[in-house]
């Protein structure tokens, strides 16, 4: 019974634990530390898949409520309870840190205190998913949001970027491209994005009576129409800037190419899923009036973000940058679903979460894992990598599919589902330029493994390629193993989705606008 | 009861006071060697009236209503003796080393500072305020320029030039401030805060109370009153600078909240549209100038400016909350800000300056050091889980109360720049490699000192609700 | 004579001092001119008391007399300091620190 | 055998292949093996042939449709939620194709055994495993119940052209080759997946059968999808590309089954397009215009399988054309000869060129003395597309003449009488050039390959030889009639046949005559060769495209990005600025404060006195 009772907290402390262990214990080293880290992974991991086992689907609403007090002065609550679509996200938080560990475990420079980072960061991410406070929602959020300083700063790579442009001056004081340099623009720009949550946030609280962060208090309060498009815009930015809303997006190229490989899985794979998630579960559908209003540009930039993060995709050289500009194009689609305000576009933008989730983190798993041996992410200097690593390469095409939408695979799911909510919209063109992107995708996802992986070579220099190796394996093939899986039986978390989404859906629309019912 | 001579008010400065005299006295018995324990004992000492102030009833008025105890007065009371210790603790070794032979002195003057200090929040009379603000002004400038070193490359040097830049400009706004007050004094007909609150509201009323204000505005170093903070901390000695950063501080907030709001409160749209601009350009300037800073204690000085720049929000809020949350931010501020400048003093102890290039890979040669700087620089910056992020927060929710929503969003976008700077300092620390990898040797006291503040920054942070509490019921009782 | 003509008085004790604490760069000069404005102050202090007819001016005014004459205490030994290490007691030649 | 259901068959069917490629794909050291890697793989296109046969044999008896579907996916729309579903449909034409497809994928298989025993093992395993997925797929595609799961085998099979196109990836023109198959068809399955979307919003299903306003633009947005499969004009570029992959892959994918997925999708959704006049006119001028172009320029091709490449784009032109003019039967019909006997002279040119190690066919001549079995089949194969009397080609094409006359679609009718004549010309030019004639010194050790190699060949030549005789039964499996009349189209196509291999025979044959008109080819040879389409794509690729994504790109990089790094340097510039007011000088610093007090002081005596 305990464990039933706790389970949340359980799952989303269990990381936290793992870190006090490693934090505790300064002599843990190599594959002891990690050993740790991943048991502490793996029981969060194992926590969700309980919290899968257990939720209710007939019964549908929050489950497994946990609630303790935390500041009374302010109606502050540690409430965790968890819904639907926390059911499929903390599925997909508790694959992407396993796995995440795993593919560290070639990591040897002060792998402690990166694991440390790391599983504070994920218990962040779990909290988010579970958190029925808007305070504590928003404390778990900077938890998640703010060891990512360090992670890039200190074990990240260099990049440089060449100085160009009309302003050209900038790279005098700023070495654009490096790490330090990522490190710092990702946190400030994510943290302004944090500052003006907050203001939103005060402004909510005040305007349903002060007197609770509930989301069940700030759910249903009456908020002047006035103040919900300003608080709205400010949570769209806030929350938009982690979700690589365009154009805030332009720390995740820098951020992803300059993380190491765990942190560019995690930020990708999850973390990113925080902000467009707090868009739909915070803006959206606490300030109805303001994203009724909102909503046409919501969609309209997320477009934007799909067919501009796609092409510039196409143009990239670094393997890390054309990763990271495809995740910035993935999530307009989840933006883009969540501007449909339908019941198909929001299934698809929380499936697009999870499946997009999982594809780029075998992406960023398989990128890591070449530039570890090819230490270059030079695409142009590369070519018949298959050779050295076949799996590698079959994977890599495995990932690229899933991200183009082939079917059977995880992200044709949730992309057909986004364009068919799209289609639904009051803005059915919206579709269009949708489906142009995951062209595009196409075109640059096969065409990097071509230049990769296939044809002649591999070229002097690059002796040291081998495939994947061990806990690698494990990493990936685990990953791709869920691409497949939730593309070929998507109903196996989408049910859970589906049961938010009814739940939550009206909520936006207003209850005379909807007549969805509950799934028999 | 005659209030005249009723002493239980005053038991804990009467108790500092009597300390201080201790150390006089111990200062002329002990042999030379061993004047270090005379700051163990301030230290001691002061824990002790600390851990006294929860138990001793210091309610109450004196001096026939020229003072008066209470909840409000205890709480700086505390926030003073607060700091007072860690820095006696965390002092001692420097002092010790620095200044051997005159330790006693040092320390005198520090419990002397104290004493104004701690009889300013419960000043009710003009005159007592102006002895309380002397008794706290003049032995720090004197402490700022203790170092007598003939060295120019050794630390300190630049002691005497930091003094009396100090010393000039709080002349100046003295001199004038007391004009300011005479000018109250004249328009109210009487020194007592009732008295002036009472008084018809004449355009002398009003000359005298902004030159009084922005007197109180040089002591928290708002701008343009500013411009000493930054050369003062630099050349001073470390210590002397985190207890000069945080206690006068608080104490000038005090004096600031006795005047606006408890005395003319009831006035504020006259005073508010002045404070505003003030706290404005408090905020911008303090954080611009912070950015291009390569000196780690100028850069703190800088952001201690925009820091005030945040408390004269709550002050301009000008209700019971935003006195809570200006009782509350002051108290994570004195840990925290106390602590980054204890660790600058551990990592910097016999260096010229402060350069931020000494603080190159500090996280391979004191790990412990660097973890408690990346600390306090966030909880500066308000970053959650620390103490700074609650100040803030409540900071902001008071002024959104008050309708300040505007100020609340340039507050919080000016809260991206100084988590630039706090970074910087951040990002040497974790990301650069170290000129020299000797590591750092951290005496007793300053571990615990800066292990103390740690320990309140982080509780604070995580659990913010009896601060909270006791910030709230001491805003509660002030004004009453 | 009336409260006017003191508050006169004081005023132009004032403007001296505060024109010399200005134009002045030796620091003794500087403190000179601080005292002839709290002496100015002190006047206004006296003045006022007597037109309200109460004491608290004089004392106000004895208190500001007492802590005038320990700032400038302090103040010259500062000089004292400032000529050992410099020797000059010229306040604008003291710029190390700045920016 | 009669123990199991029809269901349970077609599951067979499916599912059979869809374990030997999770197998394979799993068990790598099986895979890695080879030669068990194959028989596996041979054992599912066994099972999945017999079934396919139990069914075909089953469904010309008469049987009822079958269907059966399972819950794959939520939709939740404004009336509630529903399921959208997958599963199976058996009726006469999934069954049909189901057939033709295990025919020919058996025959593949076979042969391949014997075509790629060069293979190093591990490639053998593989190219083994993607066969497999790609009979799942295809399967899964023809048995689709409703449009979305054909969707999903359609875009399944695109993938393993991808693949195998690619197969030695090694290989910098193959593994272009593969990416240009996939983003050619890629792009034009944009149209079927709108298509899909507008359909279900529309009808609330993916049913072919429904009846809806939408229908023209859900079926000119599936033609966009067909013209990429089906390698239509202008989308035909990648087909010719697509002969980088092992032969017997072209022979499979690229002529008789995969490119026919186009083609399937038109006969599966007949009742949408139907519905949509203006997209059958379409059709009919874009099939008939391919036919003829295609023709045109597999006249002049020098390479045996580009030759057949752009004979498949062609003759994949006549089916269109038929099916957008409504003559479905022609069009389905000739999909089903045509896979025989397309893939027949595939793998017959396959058995040539593995004999002299060269595709082209000046490098041939001579070889039907040398390979009998193969050349022979290769002739029955090259008669039945000329629409030699008799031959199943024949029938076919007759059908869909006669289809667009009736029609009255004249004018696509004499593109396609053209496209005959020439059709009969380039055959009958690499009958004479590769298996006539005087021996070349590559054929000079050319030898008859093993039974694996011929067999099949045998097999299929007896289908392209037989088939057309057997119209009547196919026609009932689609639910229409048969009758066979030759009328005057018919003789006029037949002649104009037979004139196109006299033609050839004139030309190519021991006479080498008429070389004024080879003379007339000559420019049509530069117009094929300069490859105009194919330049047109890769400018609107290279300078279109990835023109405007360096363009975006770089406005992200020093616009976008450049503002946001501007905000930053402004607030250091400004900081920098600002530190010129704390001069040091701390008289400054006093004017300062005697400045803000007196300001103050004014403000309090003036402003707010």
């Amino acid at each position: 019974m305990f464990w039933h009772a706790h389970l949340l907290s359980l799952t989303v402390a269990a990381p936290f634990v793992a870190a006090l262990v490693l934090l505790a214990a300064p002599d843990l080293k190599g594959a002891a530390a990690k050993t740790v880290a991943l048991v502490g992974a793996a029981a969060s991991f194992a926590g969700a898949i309980a919290v899968w086992a257990s939720y209710d689907l007939s019964q549908g609403g929050l489950q497994l409520v946990e609630q303790y007090a935390l500041v009374p002065a302010y109606g502050i609550s540690l409430h965790l309870a968890v819904d639907g679509w926390g059911v499929a996200l903390l599925l997909l938080t508790g694959v992407i840190i396993t796995t995440g560990v795993l593919a560290t475990w070639t990591l040897e420079v002060r792998e402690r205190e990166f694991l440390v980072l790391l599983l504070v960061l994920v218990s962040g991410v779990y909290g988010v998913f579970v958190s029925q406070d808007l305070f504590v929602f928003f404390l778990f959020y900077e938890i998640a949001v703010l060891p990512m300083y360090l992670l890039i700063g200190i074990w990240g790579s260099e990049g440089e970027v060449e100085a160009k442009g009309p302003f050209a001056f900038v790279w005098r004081r700023f070495k654009v491209g490096g790490r330090e340099y990522a490190a710092m623009k990702l946190t400030l720009m994510l943290l302004a994005g944090s500052a003006a949550i907050l203001v939103a946030i005060v402004a909510m609280f005040f305007a349903a009576g002060g007197t609770s962060f509930g989301f069940d208090t700030l759910q249903g309060a009456a908020y002047p129409r006035s103040m919900q498009l300003w608080a709205f815009v400010l949570l769209w930015f806030g929350f938009g800037s982690l979700g690589g809303v365009f154009p805030f997006h332009t720390w995740s190229p820098d951020g992803h190419a300059a993380a190491p490989t765990a942190v560019s899985m995690l930020h990708a794979g999850v973390l990113m899923k925080l902000g467009a998630f707090g868009v739909i579960r915070v803006g959206m559908m606490m300030l109805p009036d303001g994203a009724a209003y909102w909503v046409p540009y919501v969609g309209a930039v997320a477009v934007l973000n799909i067919v501009w993060g796609a092409m510039s995709a196409l143009a990239q050289k670094d393997l890390k940058y054309i990763i990271a500009y495809s995740s910035v194009s993935h999530m307009g689609v989840v933006m883009l679903g969540a501007a449909t305000l339908t019941q198909d576009g929001w299934n698809g933008a929380i499936y697009q979460m999870v499946a997009h989730g999982m594809m780029t983190g075998l992406f960023f798993a398989l990128v890591g894992l070449v530039y570890h041996r090819a230490h270059s992410r030079w695409v142009p200097g590369m070519g018949g990598f298959a050779k050295r690593m076949p799996g590698v390469a079959t994977f890599f095409v495995l990932a690229g599919l899933s991200s183009l939408g082939l079917p059977g695979l995880a992200g044709f799911v949730a992309e057909f589902l986004v364009f068919l909510g799209a289609w639904q919209s009051d803005h059915a063109w919206w579709a269009v330029p949708g489906i142009i992107g995951a062209f595009v995708t196409a075109v640059y996802v096969l065409r990097v493994g071509r230049d990769v992986f296939f044809g002649e070579g591999p070229a002097e220099g690059f002796e040291e390629l081998s495939d994947a190796k061990g806990t690698e394996w494990a990493a990936i093939v685990a990953l791709a193993a869920c691409l497949v899986l939730l593309g070929v039986y998507p109903n196996l978390v989408l049910e859970f989705i589906h049961q938010a989404t009814t739940e939550y859906l009206p909520l936006v629309l207003g209850s005379g606008a909807t007549g969805v019912a509950v799934l028999p | 009861m005659n209030t005249l001579v009723n002493f239980q008010p005053l038991m804990l400065d009467l108790m500092v006071l009597f300390v201080g005299l201790l150390v006089l006295v111990m200062d002329v018995l002990m042999p030379p060697g061993r004047k270090r324990g005379l700051g163990q004992l301030t230290a001691v000492a002061l824990a002790g009236i600390f851990a006294l102030s929860f138990v001793v009833d210091v309610s109450g008025v004196a001096f026939s209503g020229a003072y008066e105890g209470g909840a409000w007065a205890l709480f700086f009371k505390r926030l003073f003796l607060g700091a007072g210790a860690l820095v006696a603790l965390g002092g001692t070794d420097h002092v010790d080393r620095r200044y051997p032979g005159r330790q006693g002195e040092f320390w005198l003057l520090l419990l002397f500072t104290l004493v104004g200090m701690m009889l300013l929040p419960g000043a009710r009379t003009l005159v007592l305020f102006v002895v309380a603000f002397e008794l706290m002004g003049m032995p720090l400038t004197m402490l700022a320029a203790w170092p007598k070193t003939e060295d120019p490359t050794g630390p300190g040097r630049r002691a005497p030039e930091a003094a009396l830049k100090m010393y000039l400009v709080s002349a100046a706004s003295t001199a004038i401030t007391a004009m300011g007050l005479s000018l109250l004094f004249g328009a109210a007909g009487g020194l007592r805060l009732d008295v002036i609150a009472a008084a018809p509201q004449t355009p002398l009323l009003w000359l005298g109370l902004f030159t009084t204000l922005g007197g109180l505005s040089y002591k928290i170093g708002a701008v343009p009153f500013h411009q000493w903070v930054p050369d003062t901390y630099e050349g001073a000695p470390t210590p002397v600078v985190g207890y000069l950063s945080v206690a006068p501080k608080a104490a000038g907030l005090a004096a600031i909240s006795l005047i606006l709001v408890e005395t003319f409160g009831a006035a504020s749209a006259r005073w508010l549209p002045v404070v505003l601009f003030i706290t404005v350009i408090t905020l911008v300037v303090g954080n611009a100038l912070a950015v291009p800073q390569r000196d780690a204690k100028r850069l703190l000085a800088y952001s201690g400016i925009a820091q005030m720049g945040y408390l004269l929000i709550a002050v301009a809020a000008n209700n019971e909350s935003g006195q809570a949350v200006m009782l509350f931010y002051l108290a994570g501020y004195v840990v925290t800000n106390l602590g980054a400048f204890l660790v600058i003093e551990a990592v910097c102890a016999d260096a010229p300056d402060a350069d931020l290039s000494r603080f190159h890979g500090l996280y391979k040669r004191a790990p412990g050091l660097a973890f408690a700087l990346l600390i306090f620089l966030l909880s500066l910056a308000g970053i959650p889980f620390v103490v700074g992020f609650w100040a803030k927060l409540y900071v902001f929710m008071a002024a959104y109360e008050a309708g300040l929503v505007w100020l609340v969003a340039l507050g919080a976008g000016l809260s991206i720049l100084a988590l630039f700077y706090y970074l910087r300092i951040a990002k040497v620390v974790y990301m650069r490699a170290p000129a020299e990898d000797t590591p750092i040797a951290v005496g007793g006291g300053m571990r615990l000192a800066i292990a103390l503040c740690l320990a309140g920054v982080v509780g604070f942070g995580a659990w913010p609700g009896p601060i909270v509490d006791a910030a709230r019921a001491a805003a509660a009782a002030f004004g009453g | 004579m009336s409260l006017q003509g003191f508050l006169l008085l004081a005023a132009a004790l004032f403007s001296l001092g505060l024109y010399g604490l200005l134009t002045r760069r030796n620091a003794v000069g500087i403190l000179a001119s601080v005292e002839l404005m709290a002496n100015a102050v002190n006047l206004n202090l006296v003045a006022f008391g007597r037109w309200h007819g109460v004491v608290d001016g004089q004392v106000f005014a004895l208190f500001n007399t007492a802590l005038t004459v320990a700032e400038a205490a302090i103040g010259l030994a500062l000089v004292i300091l400032l000529y050992r290490s410099r020797q000059d007691v010229l306040v604008d030649t003291a710029t190390e620190m700045k920016g | 055998m009669d123990t199991l259901t029809p269901l349970q068959w077609a599951s067979l069917a499916l599912f059979g292949p869809l374990v030997v490629a999770l197998v394979l794909g799993v068990v790598w050291p099986l895979r890695k093996a080879g030669g068990p890697a194959a028989g596996l793989s041979l054992l599912g296109a066994t099972v999945n042939l017999a079934a396919a046969s139990v069914l075909f044999v089953g469904w010309l008896g008469g049987a009822d449709t079958v269907r059966a579907t399972l819950p794959w996916l939520i939709h939740g729309g404004p009336e509630g939620a529903s399921m959208i579903e997958l599963g199976l449909h058996l009726d006469g034409i999934s069954v049909s194709m189901l057939w033709v497809v295990a025919i020919v994928a058996f025959c593949v298989q076979v042969f391949s055994l014997g075509y790629l025993s060069d293979e190093p093992k591990a490639g053998f395993g593989r190219y083994f495993t993607w066969q497999s997925l790609f009979l799942f797929s295809m399967n899964s595609l023809v048995l689709a119940p409703n449009l979305l799961q054909l969707f999903m085998g359609w875009e399944l099979v695109g993938l393993c052209s991808y693949l195998l196109i690619g197969f030695w990836f090694k290989k910098p023109s193959a593994a272009r080759a593969a990416l240009k198959a996939f983003w050619v068809t890629k792009f034009a399955d944009m149209g079927l997946l709108l298509g899909l979307i507008v359909l279900f919003v529309h009808t609330g299903g993916f049913e072919w059968t429904a009846t809806t306003a939408a229908a023209g633009t859900v079926t000119l947005l599936f033609f966009l999808a067909v013209m990429g499969k089906s390698a239509q004009f202008p989308l035909h570029i990648w087909l010719p590309d697509a002969m980088e992959g092992p032969t017997p892959v072209s022979a499979l994918l690229h002529a008789a089954t995969m490119v026919a997925a186009g083609v399937f999708l038109v006969v599966r959704a007949q009742p949408l397009f139907a519905q949509a006049p203006l997209t059958g006119e379409v059709m009919t001028w874009v099939g008939a215009f391919t036919a003829l172009f295609a023709a045109s320029v597999a006249v002049v091709q020098t390479d045996i399988k580009k030759v057949l490449a752009y004979s498949t784009c062609s003759q994949l032109g006549y089916m269109i054309a038929a099916l957008g003019s409504g003559a479905v039967l022609g069009g389905y019909f000739h999909l089903t000869t045509h896979a025989f006997f397309k893939a027949l002279l595939f793998l017959a040119a396959g058995g040539l060129i593995h004999a002299v190690h060269s595709n082209e066919l000046s490098h041939m001549g001579g070889l039907l003395k040398r390979l009998p079995v193969t050349g022979w089949t290769f002739i029955i194969g090259a008669l039945a597309l000329a629409g030699f009397p008799g031959f199943s080609g024949f029938f076919s094409k007759d059908l869909i003449l006669e289809g667009l006359f009736d029609a009255g679609a004249y004018g696509p009718l004499a593109m396609l009488l053209i496209g005959a004549f020439l059709t009969a010309f380039y055959m009958g030019r690499v009958v004479f050039m590769a298996l006539l004639g005087p021996p070349s010194e590559h054929a000079e050790h050319a030898h008859e390959a093993g039974g694996a190699m011929t067999l099949p060949l045998v097999l299929l030549a007896t289908l392209a030889l037989g088939l057309g005789f057997f119209a009547g039964p196919m026609a009932r499996l689609y639910g229409l009639t048969y009758h066979f009349h030759l009328g005057a189209v018919g003789i006029t196509a037949t002649a104009l046949g037979l004139a196109g291999i006299g033609t050839a025979w004139i030309m190519f044959g021991p006479k080498q005559g008429l070389q004024g008109l080879a003379a007339a080819f000559a420019p049509l040879g530069r117009v094929a060769r300069s490859g105009a389409v194919d330049k047109g794509f890769a400018l609107a690729y290279r300078q279109a495209l990835l023109g405007l994504g360096a363009g975006v790109a770089w406005v992200d990089r020093y616009i976008v990005d450049g503002l946001i790094n501007v905000m930053g340097y402004a607030s250091l510039a400004f900081g920098d600025r600002l530190r010129a007011v704390q001069t040091g000088n701390v008289r400054d610093y006093v004017y300062a404060v005697v400045a803000g007090l007196l300001l103050l002081g004014a403000f309090g005596a003036i402003v707010q006195g």
